[in-house]
């Protein structure tokens, strides 16, 4: 699966109305979509005074009515449809949604009756964050990258290390 | 609350400045791995993606495809070839493209 | 050989000489599972061999499942006796068995789960819950066993509301940073009169994945089936594979799972202590509870490399050893902050007087429904599989760990959200004492390796959130046939209901899931 | 030619329709002949009593000369300008029955009867109305209580109408008994029949003798008009009758108690000093505050809007106590000023109490049922009947602009003015009476939300509900009422300035300029107190309301919006069972008047009887224990059963035994003639 550009594309706009809009105050609402219940630690830890996404000016929201990013953990459980369909068409547009966590992005469960295997088979998925579950920092840096605040630096990884260690 | 006031402020301080610093609780965190493209065989490849528990290794023909979004940071595979596997200090993997997240390994090592 | 043999003295004795009374005879050669007393019961006298080992002081249904080995399914009972685990093991014909939950009530769960997945049900006609397969199943949805004969809409209790009550529906996508669950608070407006839930969002077939699998794979699933106890859930799951196979893992190596155990409880302990700041309403105390669960984190990613200790745990004995001048270093401080928190809270009125007679349960209840962990320990009930006679791993010749530093049961009888809170604050210290005792003694990453060959084998541990219990049968080369996960969390529930329905109102019912800090996805799995 | 004519034609009309619906049988025609000439009577009434308002008081006649009829003394008759206002309510309400009653009523035997028995008692409420004399007034009375007995008894053999139908008639026949018992006094002080007479040559009368024949007349009509604690048959008696019976009742026939009251009270025997009034006042208060409370604790339709009907009458109780106790400080404007409050009230709640109750058969027809909690959704199954229904409920809940809102804002203007008595102690009281239907306010709108909210929207909670439709259900009659309520609140000065000269024939002085300086501003008696015109705010709030939707219309931005359905954390679906019942939303009230409603609480879980705890059924009730009943009234009947099994053994059906009986009372005769 090569990028098609203009999606890449569609991604980046997206991307520029989101910061455009939404300036210093985005509204977030989490989705469990069968995670094991780590994320949803990690992600209730954002708040904590260690992390404070607050002073990056990211909110939590009960009602996706009120949200303008969904972040989606877990491996997407078919059982689970309607719940997320509805979570995602309650929300107001433009919005952005983020694959949260290994099971999110296909790492952990393979696409079976159980589960769709990742996010992005049943949502428009903006913004991928890996890790087994993604630390606080994975987090605020994913997010940071989905209102295009910080660039991101994965397509220009190689994960090759010759000579010096390291990833780049 | 006069309590958990003056308790506050002789805590002080633990937000962290990431995004606008680096922040070095990030040196512990799993992280998934490099791969020294010299020390990297076709035995040793096909030896990571037995090990590998989910989707992220797999090899075309001289080729490893590393999936970084998949990989769980496990460690199995630097178990299974340590040498042919360094950590990759990398942490900030978020992207807006799934695919910039899968690697190709060029594997160098072994006869040729 | 011999250390896997069970040690059954006293009680499960004379548990299997009733039993033989009753026909059923106990497996002592390969069909045996390795780690607890296996008795063979025929399908005419399960009911009255249940109600035996009910009656007898001490004994709990710890866990019943099912597996289609043969051509029938054959239906196990795990009963937790004083020094051990006893297993029933009885062939069902036909698609009906004895209705065993009117005598151990514990096993209800079990009697929707084992409908659901081998289509085989108690005789009473009576309603079975939904459990795990969402209400749109279809007749091709992967089970373990055969589907049942019924649909299942003809045998799910349909939940009705009558009268002046209503139904206040809350979830499956619940507030934020929760897992998806979904409650029903039945209410006249403000006291809770009854709750139920639905839990198949999160049902992932992880026992169904497991099929197939080596141990090694597997674990991979085991410590994700609840993240959260992840090293628990691992511990049990490798134990068991290593009785089946009857290898031990080197002491070390024991030592150092149970390092990383002690510190999984240590910070769902913090963790619950800060969702129960946030269901009071106390955002300082939350704010304080997750500056010590966070530091507690970070010592697990010094120590361990992983902040939830995931892949410590690996069958045969641990991947990982804990840094321990880290450990050492940073675990007292972590502690500390915990300490701190703890000891401001209980000085804080509005917060104690939320907790005090708050989501009542009775020893009795506890007991009846065969709740483990702190919930039960709060009731007075000293149910800790780190106690003596069973205690982890069953395979080790010294015993385990525990056995050389010896746990004390912490206990509290109120039954309230307060004892419950006072248990957690006993065991993290309690935790604390013994991490430093297992660094002293030396721990290491090392691993027996597994032989060849199958068999059967029960593994336990202690979570946080109570026993953890897993069974495993391995083919001759090794690969998994029936594995059965039961975490803390599937007991625990059971008293979820019952703890909300005792003269609570709306804003106890958080306060009551934070007090249990259980995980859907454990239960669900 | 003077209103009296008008009411002749009323009860003539209403005599004829009572022949046609004998006549009438079970065809359809007949029927319909015997409504249309009961609703041309109706609108006879309509506009006698609007006439009487102005006209003043008619001489009193004997249309059937010096003959002695049956009841022993002569048929007198008068219209007054005070029972002018009742006499108008009895008009509309007949018109709205009479246009609502075909579509309702199956024709048949049963319903000919029916309808014939209505029209009589029509008859005799127009007469107890138009009495000039106290004979007249009393076999009126009578009548008029036995035709109502027969009405609710319209189903005998259903379920407790004969319980309830007899709880009416024994505490009509006690009411009764204490009226003729206040009349009977005062004719024999004052030696006349004649009504006129009578109020003329009252204050000769000594004050004791005057008091008790008031207290009786209190009592005795408060049986009728429900005042606490004699109030029990409503709640038995509405559910029973039929739609129009019930509508009947609530809307004429409790006024009637509430006319007897101001008849003695203003006219006949206007007792000095201020406790009589106080005492009227605080009977009032009571049970409107009382009624209130227990209809927020029904899920029948009709029980709880006869409750309400209680608090309605309540409040109009109280406006004329405290007439009285400023008509004791000589404050005369006042007075009036709440008499006319009062008076409006009766006119306001016969209207949208009718129309309730006639909306409350129409949902039974549809839906089978009057329980709120197995209704719901009607709004979009009988949207014509809802929007009535819905004007009816603003009005009711006294919300402006409608008319409820004119009057109990009137009547606590002149609470208000408590002050103006100059006594400590009675303003304090007038004050406290104020704050009671303060509380009797707030929960009434509580009530009425509950009220329409729980039957017409949300999701029908039963089969019966979701199918309900509309099948040709009366609409016309609810509707005329509906406009009647409107027009009672935009009309309110024309109302108050024809109230005012009513006003004056009792009590003496004119308030028209005190009352309404401007055309459309209404004063409380006293120009520096405070000001309002309901035409005025109706008009306002209207156009508040309709400005902006016009203005949201006309520049609603044009950027596509879009419409997601409503958020439900992911269900499913919602469950009618997710939804408030009737007896949820009341909770709060239940459980702050604890001590009032004593709840009986039983819940029933499928999970307590099971061992396994497995979740099934739940059923929760919450049995509110009528007080008054179980602790007044049951240990009186039981006294009586417990007397009447006593005498018992003297019946004992031997003959011999009843010539002792006869042999002994003659040989006491002989011997007391011996003496």
């Amino acid at each position: 699966m090569n990028p098609s550009q203009d999606e890449a594309e569609v991604a980046r706009r997206l991307r520029d109305t989101i910061a455009g809009q939404f300036g210093r105050s985005l509204h977030i609402r989490t989705l469990d979509t069968g995670s094991c219940a780590v994320c949803e630690q990690e992600i209730r830890l954002l708040a904590a005074p260690h992390y404070d996404l607050h002073r990056l000016g990211f909110f939590f929201t009960p009602a996706p009515r009120h949200a303008d990013l969904l972040l989606v953990t877990g491996p997407m459980i078919r059982a689970f449809d309607v719940a997320a369909r509805k979570t995602y068409e309650a929300m107001p547009g433009p919005k952005v949604v983020v694959a949260t966590g290994a099971c999110a992005l296909g790492g952990v469960y393979p696409k079976d009756p159980f589960v769709h295997g990742n996010v992005g088979a049943l949502l428009p998925v903006d913004v991928w964050i890996p890790g087994c579950p993604p630390s606080p920092l994975a987090l605020l840096y994913g997010l940071s990258v989905a209102v295009g605040r910080l660039a991101e630096k994965a397509p220009g990884l190689t994960f090759i290390a010759d000579g010096d260690g390291g990833g780049a | 609350m006069p309590l958990w006031f003056v308790r506050g402020l002789r805590r002080g301080v633990v937000t962290t400045r990431y995004p606008a610093r680096p922040d070095d609780s990030a040196a512990w965190l799993p992280r998934p791995p490099a791969f020294r493209s010299w020390q990297l065989t076709r035995e040793a490849a096909d030896r990571m993606v037995a090990v590998c528990p989910g989707p992220a290794l797999s090899r075309r023909d001289d080729t490893l495809v590393f999936d970084v979004g998949a990989c769980t940071a496990c460690g199995r595979c630097a178990e299974a070839a340590p040498d042919a596997v360094a950590p990759s200090g990398e942490f900030e993997l978020a992207t807006t493209s799934r695919s910039a997240l899968i690697k190709d390994i060029p594997i160098r090592g072994g006869g040729r | 050989m011999t250390a896997v043999e069970p040690q059954a003295a006293g009680t499960s004795e004379r548990l299997v000489r009733q039993l033989a009374d009753l026909g059923g005879l106990e497996v002592a050669d390969g069909g045996a599972t390795r780690g607890a007393v296996t008795v063979l019961m025929l399908p005419e006298t399960l009911e009255e061999a249940t109600h035996a080992i009910a009656g007898t002081a001490g004994a709990r249904l710890a866990d019943m499942f099912a597996d289609n080995g043969g051509d029938a399914p054959t239906l196990r009972l795990v009963w937790a006796v004083e020094e051990g685990y006893l297993l029933t093991e009885t062939e069902i014909e036909g698609d009906q068995y004895p209705a065993l939950s009117d005598i151990a009530p514990a096993a209800f769960v079990e009697e929707c789960e084992i409908h659901e997945q081998f289509g085989i049900r108690p005789a009473t006609g009576k309603p079975l819950n939904r459990l795990m397969l969402p209400p749109h199943t279809g007749a091709d949805f992967p089970r373990l066993g055969h589907r049942p004969a019924q649909p299942p809409e003809e045998v799910h209790a349909p939940h009705t509301v009558g009268g002046q009550a209503f139904e206040f529906p809350f979830g499956p996508v619940r507030q934020v940073g929760v897992e998806s669950l979904y409650y029903g608070l039945v209410t006249r407006g403000e006291e809770v009169v009854d709750v139920y839930m639905f839990t198949w969002h999160k049902h992932r077939g992880v026992e169904w994945r497991l099929r197939g699998t080596t141990p090694r794979e597997g674990l991979f699933f085991a410590e994700r089936a609840e993240g959260l106890s992840a090293v628990a859930v691992g511990w049990a799951f490798a134990a068991a594979a290593e009785a089946a196979l009857g290898v031990a893992p080197p002491p070390a190596a024991d030592r150092t799972r149970a390092v990383a155990l002690e510190l999984e409880r240590l910070y769902n302990h913090a963790a619950a202590m800060a969702a129960l700041c946030q269901a009071t309403g106390l955002t300082v105390g939350q704010s304080a509870a997750e500056i010590a669960l966070e530091r507690l984190l970070r010592v697990n990613a010094a120590a361990f490399g992983h902040r939830n200790l995931f892949g410590v745990i690996q069958p045969g004995g641990a991947s990982r050893a804990p840094d321990a001048t880290v450990l050492r270093r940073d675990l007292a401080a972590a502690y500390g902050e915990l300490r701190r928190a703890a000891d401001a809270l209980l000085a804080t009125n509005s917060f104690v007087d939320r907790l005090e007679a708050c989501g009542v349960l009775t020893a009795e209840q506890a007991r009846r429904l065969g709740l483990v962990g702190p919930v039960a320990r709060a009731t007075g009930l000293a149910v800790d599989t780190r106690l003596n006679g069973r205690r982890p791993p069953s395979g080790s010749a010294d015993g385990g760990p525990y056995a050389g530093y010896p746990v004390t049961a912490i206990t509290a009888d109120g039954g309230d959200v307060f004892a419950r809170f006072q248990v957690m604050l006993g065991e993290a210290a309690e935790s604390v004492r013994l991490i430093g005792e297992f660094l002293d003694a030396g721990t290491a990453a090392e691993c027996s390796p597994l032989p060849g060959g199958g068999g059967n084998g029960l593994g336990w541990a202690e979570s946080s959130r109570g026993e953890v219990l897993a069974w495993i049968a391995l083919d001759e080369d090794g690969r998994i046939t029936r594995a059965r996960l039961r975490p803390g969390s599937v007991r625990n529930w059971r008293g979820f209901d019952d703890a909300c329905r005792s003269q609570n109102v709306f804003t106890d019912i958080p306060i009551i899931e934070a007090s249990f800090w259980l995980t859907a996805a454990g239960l669900a799995r | 030619m003077n209103p009296l004519d008008l009411v002749y034609v009323a009860g003539g009309a209403w005599l004829a329709a009572a022949l046609a619906g004998l006549l009438a049988g079970s065809r359809r025609p007949g029927l319909l002949t015997c409504c249309a000439v009961s609703a041309l009577g109706g609108a006879a009434a309509v506009a006698g009593g609007g006439w009487s308002l102005v006209y003043g008081n008619t001489p009193v006649v004997a249309p059937g000369g010096e003959a002695q009829t049956i009841t022993g003394g002569p048929l007198e008759l008068q219209m007054t300008s005070l029972a002018g206002v009742f006499v108008a309510v009895l008009g509309i309400v007949a018109v709205a029955i009479a246009w609502y009653a075909p579509r309702y009523h199956q024709p048949g035997r049963g319903t000919a009867v029916y309808l014939a028995v209505g029209n009589l008692a029509l008859l005799a409420c127009l007469a107890v109305l138009a009495a000039g004399g106290m004979i007249t007034f009393l076999v009126a009375w009578e009548t008029m209580s036995l035709a109502c007995y027969l009405i609710i008894l319209r189903h005998p053999r259903s379920g407790d109408s004969a319980r309830g139908a007899f709880w009416f008639l024994a505490l009509s026949e006690i009411g009764f008994l204490l009226v003729v018992a206040a009349f009977v006094i005062l004719s024999t002080k004052t030696h006349a029949t004649e009504l006129d007479p009578m109020a003329a040559r009252a204050h000769l009368i000594g004050g004791g003798w005057r008091a008790a024949a008031y207290l009786l007349a209190l009592t005795g009509f408060g049986f009728k008009a429900g005042l606490v604690p004699l109030h029990v048959w409503l709640p038995e008696a509405h559910p029973v009758a039929p739609a129009d019976g019930s509508a009947f009742l609530s809307g004429v026939v409790v006024k009637l108690g509430a006319y007897g009251i101001a008849l003695f009270a203003f006219r006949l025997d206007p007792v000095g000093g201020t406790w009589p009034g106080l005492v009227t006042m605080g009977a009032g208060a009571l049970t409107a505050a009382i009624g209130i409370l227990y209809a927020m604790a029904e899920r029948d339709i009709k029980r709880f809007l006869a409750y309400s009907t209680i608090e309605n009458m309540g409040i109009i109780v109280t406006a004329f106590g405290a007439a009285m106790v400023f008509g004791a400080y000589r404050l005369s404007a006042l007075s009036a000023f709440l008499l006319i409050a009062g008076l409006y009230h009766v006119a306001n709640h016969g209207c949208y109490k009718t129309l309730l109750f006639l909306e409350a058969g129409v949902v039974e027809h549809a839906a089978g049922t009057r329980d709120m909690d197995r209704l719901g959704g009607l709004v979009h199954r009988l949207p014509r009947s809802a929007v009535v229904a819905f004007v009816g409920t603003l009005g009711i809940a006294a919300l402006p602009p409608l008319n409820g809102f004119v009057s109990e804002w009137l009547i606590f203007q002149g609470l208000f003015q408590g002050f103006r008595t100059g006594s400590h102690l009675t303003a304090i009281l007038i004050v406290l009476a104020a704050a009671t239907l303060g509380l009797t306010g707030g929960l009434a709108i509580y009530a009425f939300v509950r009220g329409f909210g729980i039957p017409y929207l949300g999701m029908p909670r039963t089969r019966q509900a979701a199918d309900a439709r509309e099948r040709g259900q009366p609409v016309a009659g609810p509707a005329l009422l509906a406009v009647a309520c409107v027009a009672l609140a935009v009309g309110a000065p024309v109302v108050l300035a024809a109230l005012s000269r009513a006003a004056r024939t009792v009590t003496g002085t004119s308030l028209g300029p005190l009352l309404l300086p401007g055309k459309l501003t209404v004063l409380p008696a006293h120009a520096d107190f405070s000001a309002f015109s309901p035409t005025y705010l109706a008009v306002f709030l209207v156009a508040a309301c309709a400005v902006p939707a016009l203005v949201y219309l006309a520049g609603r931005p044009r950027a596509a919006s879009a419409s997601v359905p409503v958020w439900d954390s992911g269900m499913v679906s919602f469950r009618p069972r997710m939804q408030y019942s009737a007896m949820t939303f009341s909770a709060p009230t239940r459980v702050t008047f604890d001590a009032l409603y004593r709840p009986a609480v039983s819940v029933h879980r499928a999970s307590d009887d099971d061992p396994a705890g497995r979740s099934g059924p739940v059923h929760y009730e919450a049995q509110v224990t009528p007080v008054f009943e179980r602790y007044m009234y049951r240990p009186v009947i039981r006294a009586v059963e417990w007397l009447a099994d006593a005498i018992r053994p003297l019946q004992s059906g031997d003959v011999n035994v009843y010539l002792l009986y006869v042999f002994l009372v003659i040989l006491l005769a002989y011997l007391l003639g011996a003496v």
